[in-house]
């Protein structure tokens, strides 16, 4: 028998869910005060994504999609990268973004029907919230490829789930990143769940990881519940990505703890066994654990800070409350650079309907 | 996403089930839209084994607007088929199935997540017959919420039917009240060639009628004359046959008698029942959710143009979607078409001649 | 499958090469469609960076109808790239690109293997900046050999603008003269906004003209008149102007006065210029190749029957494709628009009023 | 470190490129009698091939995918399937059609510009010739699907070439099947090229074998010019398939001796020393080294064996060329199982135009 090829997936986990260390942390690690910071926008981050159900659910937001238990996935992948590279989230990674710069309120225009949501202020280049589900893999795909063609050391990041793993768009970005060489990081968000498809309904493959070996990448999986090994995986993408050996698949492990969005009731398809037992691996309790066992956060500090964030938070939601809705013409506005002589009647027709021809 | 949370509250309500288990119940009871579509679906389920129903999140959780709640339950999941999260897929295996002596009713999820069907409708399903002259054929139907006005995220508001209508060998419609989604999605399953069955998501739980589990079809193959008329003849379909008959209403307030036509079956097309119309009333408001520019009202229009020239008085009038994209919710009532824009187009062709 | 082998032997010379290596000669010499738009890229490309080419055998081998021939030789594999064998990847990967400041210039290699690239243009391309307020645009073309009369395979032959001209934020444009080929190409690579560039293959080398390559674009927002007349207006685009032209010529020796209309960019449409000439003949014939029903020329119809009923003095006309598919090769010829066809409309109108 | 998973593709290979077996053979050929037929087919589709793109040349068909090298992979597949199975071709593999019941008349219609083509007399479940590429893949799926609701012992066999492994919808069909475990073979015909591109061009991956591993599948690499190695690896294949143990993906290594098909001019893109080179592995000259060997085949029956090919042959190209036209109204039939109304003036016109009103 002769061998054609041989692949083997490396799973990496270095806090188990009791907070301690399950192997040797990586070198960048030593000193974990560089976690602090980080710990601190997971609870950020959850302070606003408690605050956002809570907003919605007063009928002030419309559906909103819940990041609850992905907070060390999307805080460790924002932390990875650089503000050059571009980042394509699908539409719950608040976490990365909030590291990129994008502001709470943004979130809450987007989910509150305003395009302006959109309209980042802070990383420009940064791809927008996306719907259809891992087209942003494939777009990231052509930033990586533009990074590439025009020699900037950039990465382009993209994020997906466990259901958007099977996208033919996700297989295109991969097979092309792989074609190209291209400095592509595919972040797949394995959370368990597409709604109410389970990830064992979505593709007859152990692991998603190896997706990736479709196109010839760099396949990894990671305890997505333990920052240090988020942090540990994307590092090695990155740094694989920008100095020119290709484009990596990393398949991140957690839980989604809350229903797919505020549009869904979860119990419909899930049992609450499954959901309890997801709580033990909560990614906060175990950083936090670890933290406080290195002694560099305490429950007063914790107490002071998720204050600190209500407030913050509170602030955004009501720069969101207080934004008016934009004025009618806005259909009409940035659909083309110049809006078209045979548009002109209809902006028109839209105003006068407003009184304001 | 899943459905806005406008509809979400009635989504959590699990009506679906209720028609699955009472076939032809002695005293039915009025049912909405979407419990007319899974009562349809039930039925044909029943009536015949080659009939699968495919999609995401359709199995145990019953669909995301719950059109095809308690199927899983009655039928078995190799009835009911969750799938992998890719629009593609479920286009190819719809095709492949059908081909090979199944009767597959695929979902899409929402309007916005069918343009990755288009290849395999455009290249396959609807040249399937044609291609092998008869050898195989693609009976299949695919069920797409459609439309605005659920206050949903973006790409959830699509009025997208365009797309379909210039492609041959298919067949594009969209029932508009629970009795005609019941007969019209019955005909769609059993009709030997591919159907896209176009749903009206924000009229799925707009008001209940009877509609009686008798598995009777109704025709794919002409509009329905909704209230007839003489001054006005106003053509819609989907979810504006509301705002068009409350339009019929206030129009009638001030005195000017029109008709309305809910085309239902966009193609083929029954241009017969709207050329008469017109020859009626002389006069002619197209209705319709999609942005204008050709919209599928075109097509009537140009009709119109061609075979009924002579018979109009006044200019034909279209109350559309603008030529932008529907606007995120903030803004999508403005987007699309209202009674009151009806009612001034009709008046506006009073007053033209 | 490539080019049929009706264009295969011209295929075969390396017309697009000579192009490539004369900018702006001394006597420049006559060009056809094909080698005005080798000649527009390699334009584009010499005087910005960001213009880039991709799509299925580009590179190497030039295009399968060396529509890029030189151009890798020319510029090189990262200015011209070859992509895998997949329509989605090439709509995605230039979105891509084209969002991060980019401006490439894709193939599809036929337009009936446009289908799976419907999703990134409709979602992505035609939204990118109206989705994010102006952030990031979508500077794009995708280059598509149009329409049907070259004897090829299955999927060679396909007119299927009309998936299109219903998706706001797109520009739609179809060239059908060298000239206008280079000068629309041009502005469509410049044009900050995606631009599907349909190109009508059955003229590719129909015919050669001088087009000085000075870098002149055209615009995109006009329709072209290409023959005055007074009788009757006949609209048109893409490959059908030249039986169009020919009609017109045919009718002049009956002494009917035909006005010819290339209307070159479908969407935004040019109106004006389609309501003035009927409004100066009071009869109108559109001829197109794709299928009848919701086929682009309705929208045109319609525009009419709402505008300018009060000029028309005869039904509109519509010479088109049959609402069935193009057939293969041994009856397209039958399926397609012809002169005859086009000057007994245009007799119809005038015997009507 | 953990590891995930681990994967190996293994390579078939049984005769060399000189005839003789570099690997003891499969059971099955214990008696190498089976192969005399399959080796006369493939000579069948030689003879066949080289009419038909002589035809061409004269003007008498349209354009023309040639098989010329792909015989032993073609054939191969098509011995190893039951007529109930269901066979999805791309454009070439009337080696595995002829053994199915499709009529080179057929083939000749289809590229001859007539529909009546693909209205096969044979296998009258099979798919017809599939233009977009891959798509065929995943209606395959879907035909495995049904086989697999209705409990039907069928499997659904598809063909791709290298370039179709990039496409989306390939990964669409392996991603399903593997998530159904429903009995599909894929079969990645690698003739080295997609048109002008080479298939280092289409991915990263080492193999296109591999690709399977995304969607969980049996994956296998095989020498596509070794007759005895396409069959035993398509018996494995279809073996586990029909035994609900789900799909596989196959890897034939072959090579496209021809141009594209007969509108194109490989010499445009690829050197006359890689051409050559791959003629040294031609499928038939090996097979017929062995079976000379093995004194069951002789110059005289080639040559005898070659004219009665040619002679057969003739009698199709006579038949497809004396097939009238189809009238003018096939265009309206099989559109619908009815003629639609709305449709009936348009044929009417047609039929006018043709003075048959
Ligand atoms: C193309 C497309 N199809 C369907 C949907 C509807 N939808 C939204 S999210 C979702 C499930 C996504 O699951 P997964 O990829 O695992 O991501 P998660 O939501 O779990 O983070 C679906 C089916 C969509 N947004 N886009
Ligand atoms: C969707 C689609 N895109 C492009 C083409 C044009 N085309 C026909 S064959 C071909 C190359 C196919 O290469 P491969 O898959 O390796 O198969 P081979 O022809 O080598 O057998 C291309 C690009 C097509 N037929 N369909
Ligand atoms: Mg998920
Ligand atoms: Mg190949």
């Amino acid at each position: 028998m002769t061998t054609a090829a041989r692949f083997e997936i490396e799973y990496l986990q270095y806090l188990g869910k009791d907070g301690k260390p399950v192997a040797e942390l990586p070198a960048a690690f030593a000193d974990p005060k560089a976690l602090l910071p980080l710990f601190k926008q997971m609870l950020f981050v959850r302070t606003f994504d408690t605050k956002a159900i809570a907003l919605q659910r007063t009928g002030k937001l419309g559906t909103y999609a819940a990041c609850l238990g992905h907070e060390a996935t999307h805080v460790g992948i924002g932390a990875s990268m650089r503000p050059e590279d571009v980042f394509a989230p699908s539409y719950r990674e608040y976490g990365a973004q909030f590291m990129r710069g994008v502001q709470p309120r943004e979130v809450l225009m987007y989910w509150g029907g305003d395009e302006r949501g959109n309209d980042f202020a802070g990383p420009k280049h940064d791809y927008p919230w996306c719907v259809p589900i891992s087209t942003q893999c494939l777009m990231a795909a052509g930033a990586a490829l533009s990074f590439k063609l025009r020699k900037q050391p950039r990465v382009a990041v993209a994020c997906c789930g466990d259901g958007g793993s099977s996208k033919t768009d996700f297989y295109a970005a991969l097979n092309s990143a792989g074609a190209y060489t291209a400095p592509l990081v595919l972040c797949v968000i394995n959370n368990g769940w597409a709604i109410s498809v389970p990830r064992s309904a979505q593709t007859g493959a152990q692991t998603l990881a190896q997706k990736g070996i479709a196109g010839g990448l760099h396949c990894l999986q990671v305890d997505g519940n333990d920052l240090i090994a988020v942090l540990e995986g994307m590092r090695r993408a990155v740094e694989r990505a920008r100095g020119g050996q290709g484009g990596s698949v990393i398949e991140f492990m957690t839980y989604r703890l809350h229903d797919h969005t505020t549009a869904d009731d979860a119990r419909r398809y899930r049992g609450e066994d499954e959901v309890k037992d997801a709580w033990t691996r909560d990614p906060m309790v175990r950083l936090r654990t670890y933290l406080t066992a290195q002694g560099l956060w305490s429950e007063a500090e914790e107490k002071a800070w998720a204050e600190e964030c209500g407030k913050r938070v509170d602030v955004e939601i009501n720069a969101y409350l207080e934004t008016p809705v934009q004025p009618v013409e806005a259909m009409f506005d940035h659909l083309y650079a110049e809006l078209p002589h045979d548009l002109v009647a209809q902006r028109d027709a839209a105003l006068a309907l407003e009184g304001r021809a | 996403m899943s459905p806005a949370d406008a509809s979400a509250a009635d989504a959590r309500t699990d009506a679906g089930d209720a028609a699955m288990n009472a076939p032809a119940a002695a005293t039915p009871t009025a049912i909405t839209l979407i419990e007319a579509i899974t009562q349809a679906l039930a039925y044909e389920m029943r009536h015949d084994d080659a009939v699968v129903v495919l999609g995401e999140d359709v199995g145990v959780n019953g669909g995301v607007f719950r059109a095809t709640a308690g199927l899983s339950a009655t039928f078995g999941t190799e009835r009911v088929l969750d799938t992998p999260l890719d629009e593609t897929t479920i286009a190819g295996l719809t095709v492949g199935m059908a081909s090979q002596g199944m009767k597959p009713v695929a979902e899409a999820q929402f309007d916005g997540f069918m343009y990755p069907m288009v290849d395999f409708i455009v290249c396959h399903a609807a040249r399937m017959r044609y291609r092998t002259r008869g050898r195989l054929t693609c009976p299949m139907v695919l069920r797409v919420p459609w439309g605005g006005g659920i206050r949903a995220p973006e790409h959830h508001s699509e009025a997208n039917e365009a797309i379909f209508t210039n492609v041959p060998g298919l067949r594009v419609v969209m029932p508009s009240s629970p009795a005609r989604a019941y007969g019209m999605l019955l005909a769609a399953i059993r009709d030997p060639d591919p159907v896209i069955f176009f749903e009206p998501k924000r009229i799925y739980r707009q008001y209940k009628e009877v509609v009686p589990d008798d598995g009777e079809a109704l025709p794919l193959d002409v509009c329905f004359v909704l209230r007839d008329g003489s001054d006005v003849t106003l053509v819609t379909w989907g979810a504006q046959v509301k705002e068009t008959l409350e339009a019929a209403e206030k129009l009638a307030a001030d005195g000017i008698s029109a008709e309305v036509i809910d085309v239902a079956t966009l193609t083929p097309l029954d241009f017969d029942t709207i050329a008469e119309s017109v020859a009626k009333t002389g006069r002619c408001v197209i209705v319709h959710e999609a942005p204008r520019t050709a919209g599928f009202g075109a097509e009537i229009a140009a009709r119109l143009a061609e075979h009924s020239m002579f018979d109009l008085r006044a200019p034909v009038e279209r109350v559309t979607g603008y030529d932008t994209h529907i606007p995120l919710f903030r803004l999508e009532m403005k987007y699309l078409p209202s009674v009151d824009k009806i009612v001034a187009a009709a008046k506006r062709t009073l007053a033209a001649g």
